[in-house]
C-alpha cells in the first residue's frame, strides 16, 4: 500500500481543511476505515446488548464482540483469546492490575516501575501501594531517556513482587528491552506488567514470546475508537486474580448471603462493556495485521532519522531521548530555549500542524530531566515526509517570531 | 432460523424425557449448570470403565438441554464409553464446523443451533455433564 | 413530532429486515441519530484527545467533551456542570461510588440495598464492604415487585451509612419512592445513592430535587453509544471523595515521593475518557430534552396496559410485578407455565421479536420471586402498538407450540 | 486563529515584564499554578485596603501568561483595589462572553484568545493571583 493510499484508510484526511500535519499520535491515533464502519455498523445498524440474548440481533452482537476478542489475541499473539479482556483503556487495565495484584502484598513488598512511566503506570500503582503499605521503586533513566537497566541491581530486590515499565516511552520513544527485565523479575520472583500503549500503533507483537504475564493497551491509540481497550493476562495470574469492578456479567451466582464468580475473562469484565469500541478495536487489528510491517517499521524509522537530524540543525532545540534511530520509535519530544511549549504548540497550529506540549503525563520523567514541560511529535502510519518537512519549517519559523 | 430450531424431533425428544429419574446405586454423580441461564442437571451412572450399564438425569432447562439429556438417556444404557465419547465429539463438531454425525445420526436434530452461538451451551451441558461423568468413571 | 417521525431519528429501523419489534431497550436502548452522528462526526473527522492540546482539533475536542458534561447535567437538572463525571456506564459509576464510600466506614457499618437491585448495584458493594467489614441489608420487595417501604425500619438502623437503590426496577419496572427513602435515609446520616439506569431513557428529571446524593447512568440505555455513562455527585460529597482510579488527567502533581489529585470531576476521570461515547450521550441528551415527555409518558403508559391487558387474557402467563400502570413504567417481565424463558424468546425471534430472557442480572429478586428466570418485554419511545400486538399474538402462538 | 494570539502588542507586553521582581516588604505574597502546564506565579502586593502602592510578581509561563502578568505589573501601582476587581471581571467577560474591556483597553490584545479555550486559565492565571491576594489585603 503506498502512503497515499494508505492516508485513503483514515477518514479525518479528507475531513479537515489543510494543511493538515497530525503529529499527535501518541495522545490518539487517528480512526481508520475498518473501525470507524465496524463503530457505525454495530452502534447505528446492529446494536444489542451482549453475553445473555438469544434473539438473533442479541447472537450476532456476541459473536461480534467475541472475533474482536479474537482479533485483538492474534495481533498480540495470544493463542487463547480467552486471556484477553475487554476493557476501557490502558488506564483501567493498569488499574485492574494493580488492584487485583498489590492486594495480596504484605507491608515492605515492593513494587518496581520506572523513572519513564506514564502517569497511568505510577499513580495506580500508589494509590494500591498505599492501602497495604507497599513500597514503590523505580527505574532510573539514562541521560538519553532510556531505562538505566545497568542499575537494575539497585532497585530490584528479593522484596520486589510486581515489575511494571512501559514497553515504549510516550516521551522519548525509547523502546524498553522487556526481555531483560523479565529475567530479572523471573530471578527474584516478580510478576511482570508492561504497559503497551504506546507499542502496539508500531505493529503487531508476540506477547507470549516477551515474557511477561501482563500486557495494556488502549484502542484510541490503535486507530480504533475511544472507549475500549484490551488487557491480556497470563492464565494462571487470571485465574488468581480477584475481581476489579463488581456488576452484571461478572458473576456465577449472586445472592445477599455471597457471591461467586465467573472465569476470567467474564470475571473483569462487569457491567455492559464498550460493545462498539471493541468490536472497532478488533476491525482495526485485524486490518493493521494485514498490513506490510517491515516497510511502514523503516518509514517510520526514516521518518525520524529525517525529524532528528532536522531538529539537531536548529541551535535552540535540545531533543529530549535517544538522537539516533536504534531502539526508538517515531515519538520525539524537545526544548525550545526560551520558547514555551503551548506557545510552540499553538502557533505551529497556525500553519496545520497539531503538536502537543506539556508534561505528557509523566512528571517524574520531566523532573529527571530538569524541565517543566516539553514539545512532542509523534508519528503513525500515515505521516509522511511532508509532515516532517512541515514541521521543520514552522519550528523555525515559530522560533523566530517567540524567541 | 429460530423457528427452526424447535421443529418435531427436539419437541418430541425433550418431551419423551428419556432416562428422566434416579438411579438406586450410581456409580458417579455429576452435577453441572449453566451460570448464564441457571439452567441444572444432574446425571447419574452405573457401570464399568468400557461399558454404561444404567443412566438417569434431572434436568431442570430448556428445551434443548431437555432434548440432549433426553437423548443421552436414550443411547447411554450398554452403550460403550469410547462410543460416548465419540458423540460428544461429534456434537461439538456439528456446533462448531457444521460436520454431520455419523455415529449419533439423531445429534442432526441440533444442526440449526449451530447458527446460534448462545444456544450452544444449552445442547452441550448435558454432554458436558456426561464427560465428566465418564472422567469419573475411568478414574481420571 | 409523530411516532412515526420518530422511529425516523432511530437508524436501526431503516437497517433492519422487517418484521423487527424491538422489546429490549431495558438491556441496550437504540442510539438516536443525533447521537450517531456526534459519534461518527467526533471519532472520524475530529479527533484529538481532550484535557491538554492547544492546537484548535484538541481545542475543539475538550470543547466538545466540556459541552456534553453540560447536556448531561442540563438533563439531570443538575445547575453546576462540575458534578457531573463522565464514566464508561452505569456500573462504573456504581463501583467509584462503593470505593470511595465504603472505604471510610467502620466494621459493623451498615450499607442498605434492595432485593429489586441489579447485580451492578450489589456486587460492588460486597465486594467493597467485605475489604472493612462493612454489613449489607436489603430492603424487602412486596409479592408486586416493588420495595416495601412499609418495612424500611426493620432494614435501616443507625448504623446504616449509605443506602443504595435503584430508582426503577429493571425486572418490574417499579417505580421507587426515592423521596421517602432520602428522608428516612437522612435521619439516620446516610448518605443515598440511586442507579438511575432504567428511569433516565423515560425522561429529563432533577436529581437535585430528588434529594438524593449521587445519580448513575449509562449512555446505551440513553439512546447514545456503548462506552460513556455520567455519574452525579453532589459537590459535598465529590469533594470529600477520594480518587477511583490512577492515572493520567486526575491529577494535579505526580511524583513518586508524593501524588495530590485534582479537584472533581477531573480527579475522577482518569486517562483517556470515551470521548467519542461521551459526546454522543451529551448529543442525545440535548436531544431528548427537547421532546414532549408529557405526551410519551402518557404514550408508553397506554401501551404498557395494553400489554398488561393481552398478558392477563393469557392463561399461562403470569407478570411479575406490578399489575397497573401507576408508578411504574414499561418493563414488563412475566413467567409462562411450563415454558422456559429462553425457548420463548428463541421462538419470538423468528418474529422479529426481540425479547429478553434469563434473570436480568437481578438473581436475588427472582430467588424471593421463587422463580430462575423470567422473560421481559421492555419499551421505549420508539416503540408502538404494532409491537405489543406482535408481541401477544407471538406469544399465544409460541406457547401453542412449546407448552 | 493560533497565529493572531501572538500579535505584537502580546509579544511586547511579555518582554516588558513589567512589575518583574520582589517587594521588600510585601503585605500579601500569594503563590498559584495552572496545574496541567505547570506555569506559576508568585505575586506581592503593598498598599492598603483601597490603594495598592506597589506590586511585583515572578512569573514562570508562556507567553500569554507573562502578558498578562506584564500587564497587571504596569498598571497595579497606585490603582485603586476596586479598578483591580473591575479589571478582572473585565477580563473574565473578554473571554466568556467577547465584552469588549473599557476600564483596562490594553486587555482587547487578549481577544483573539476567547477563541482557544484551553488558554483562558493562562491569561486568567495572573488575575486569579490578584484577586487572591485582594483578597487577603481585604482581610476577607
Ligand atoms: C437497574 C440497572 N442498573 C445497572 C445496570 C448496569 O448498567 P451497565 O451495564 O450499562 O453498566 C443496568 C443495566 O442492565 C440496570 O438495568
Ligand atoms: C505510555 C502510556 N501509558 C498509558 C497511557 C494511558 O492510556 P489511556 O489514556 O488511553 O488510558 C498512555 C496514553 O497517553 C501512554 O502513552
Amino acid at each position: 500500500m503506498s502512503p497515499s493510499e494508505l492516508r485513503a484508510e483514515f477518514p479525518i484526511f479528507a475531513a479537515r481543511p489543510r494543511p493538515f500535519h497530525y503529529l499527535d499520535s501518541a495522545a490518539t491515533g487517528q480512526i481508520c476505515r475498518a473501525a470507524a464502519q465496524a463503530l457505525l455498523g454495530f452502534e447505528a445498524a446492529a446494536r444489542a446488548n451482549v453475553k445473555r440474548g438469544v434473539y438473533r440481533l442479541a447472537d450476532e452482537a456476541t459473536q461480534a464482540f467475541d472475533r474482536a476478542r479474537a482479533e485483538i489475541a492474534a495481533y498480540l499473539g495470544v493463542r487463547d483469546a480467552r486471556e484477553v479482556i475487554l476493557t476501557s483503556g490502558t488506564t483501567f487495565g493498569l488499574n485492574l492490575l494493580a488492584h487485583g495484584l498489590v492486594g495480596r502484598l504484605a507491608p515492605g513488598d515492593e513494587i518496581l516501575l520506572s523513572t519513564l512511566e506514564h502517569h497511568s503506570n505510577i499513580v495506580p500503582w500508589q494509590l494500591a501501594a498505599g492501602r497495604v503499605g507497599a513500597v514503590i521503586r523505580a527505574i532510573p533513566v539514562t541521560a538519553e531517556g532510556r531505562l538505566d537497566l545497568d542499575r537494575l541491581d539497585e532497585v530490584l530486590s528479593r522484596r520486589t513482587r510486581i515489575v511494571s515499565v512501559t514497553h515504549v516511552s510516550n516521551v522519548t520513544g525509547a523502546v524498553s528491552d522487556i526481555g531483560r527485565i523479565v529475567e530479572a523479575a523471573r530471578a527474584v520472583g516478580a510478576r511482570v506488567v508492561v504497559d503497551g500503549a504506546q507499542r502496539v500503533p508500531h505493529g503487531p507483537l508476540d506477547v507470549e514470546a516477551l515474557g511477561c504475564d501482563a500486557y495494556a493497551l488502549s484502542g484510541h491509540k490503535l486507530f480504533a475508537a475511544t472507549g475500549a481497550g484490551a488487557l491480556w493476562i497470563r492464565r494462571d495470574l487470571a485465574e488468581e486474580l480477584p475481581p476489579f469492578l463488581g456488576g452484571g456479567e461478572m458473576i456465577r451466582r449472586v445472592s445477599f448471603a455471597g457471591t461467586s464468580f465467573a472465569a476470567p475473562p467474564h470475571r473483569f469484565e462487569a457491567g455492559t462493556p464498550p460493545i462498539g469500541p471493541a468490536i472497532a478495536l478488533g476491525a482495526a487489528a485485524a486490518w493493521l495485521a494485514g498490513l506490510d510491517w517491515q516497510a511502514l517499521a523503516e518509514a517510520e524509522a526514516a521518518l525520524t532519522a529525517r525529524l532528528l537530524a532536522g531538529l539537531a540543525a536548529i541551535p535552540a532545540v535540545r531533543v529530549v531521548g535517544p538522537t539516533g534511530t536504534q531502539g526508538r520509535l517515531g515519538v520525539v519530544s524537545f526544548a525550545v530555549d526560551d520558547v514555551h511549549p503551548h506557545d510552540l504548540c499553538q502557533l505551529l497550529d497556525s500553519r496545520g500542524l497539531c503538536l502537543r506540549g506539556g508534561h505528557h503525563c509523566a512528571q517524574p520523567l520531566h523532573d529527571a530531566l530538569g524541565l517543566e514541560a516539553t514539545t512532542r511529535a509523534s508519528l503513525a502510519l500515515y505521516n509522511d515526509a511532508s509532515d516532517i518537512d512541515a514541521l521543520l519549517e514552522g519550528l523555525e519559523w515559530a522560533i523566530r517570531r517567540l524567541a | 432460523m429460530s423457528e427452526r430450531l424447535y421443529d418435531e424431533a427436539i419437541l418430541a425428544e425433550a418431551k419423551s424425557q428419556a432416562g428422566a429419574g434416579a438411579l438406586e446405586c450410581p456409580a458417579v454423580r455429576v452435577e453441572a449448570d449453566n451460570p448464564l441461564c441457571g439452567d441444572r442437571i444432574t446425571l447419574e451412572l452405573a457401570g464399568s470403565p468400557a461399558r454404561i450399564e444404567a443412566l438417569a438425569h434431572r434436568t431442570r432447562g430448556c428445551l434443548l438441554t431437555r432434548a440432549a439429556a433426553s437423548l443421552i438417556g436414550r443411547r447411554a444404557p450398554g452403550a460403550s464409553t469410547a462410543d460416548l465419547r465419540a458423540a460428544i465429539a461429534e456434537l461439538e463438531a456439528l456446533l462448531t464446523a457444521g460436520t454431520p454425525a455419523e455415529r449419533w445420526p439423531e445429534l442432526a436434530m441440533f444442526t440449526p443451533v449451530r447458527a446460534v452461538r448462545s444456544r450452544h451451551d444449552c445442547v452441550l451441558l448435558p454432554f458436558r455433564a456426561l464427560a465428566e461423568a465418564l472422567d469419573r468413571l475411568e478414574g481420571r
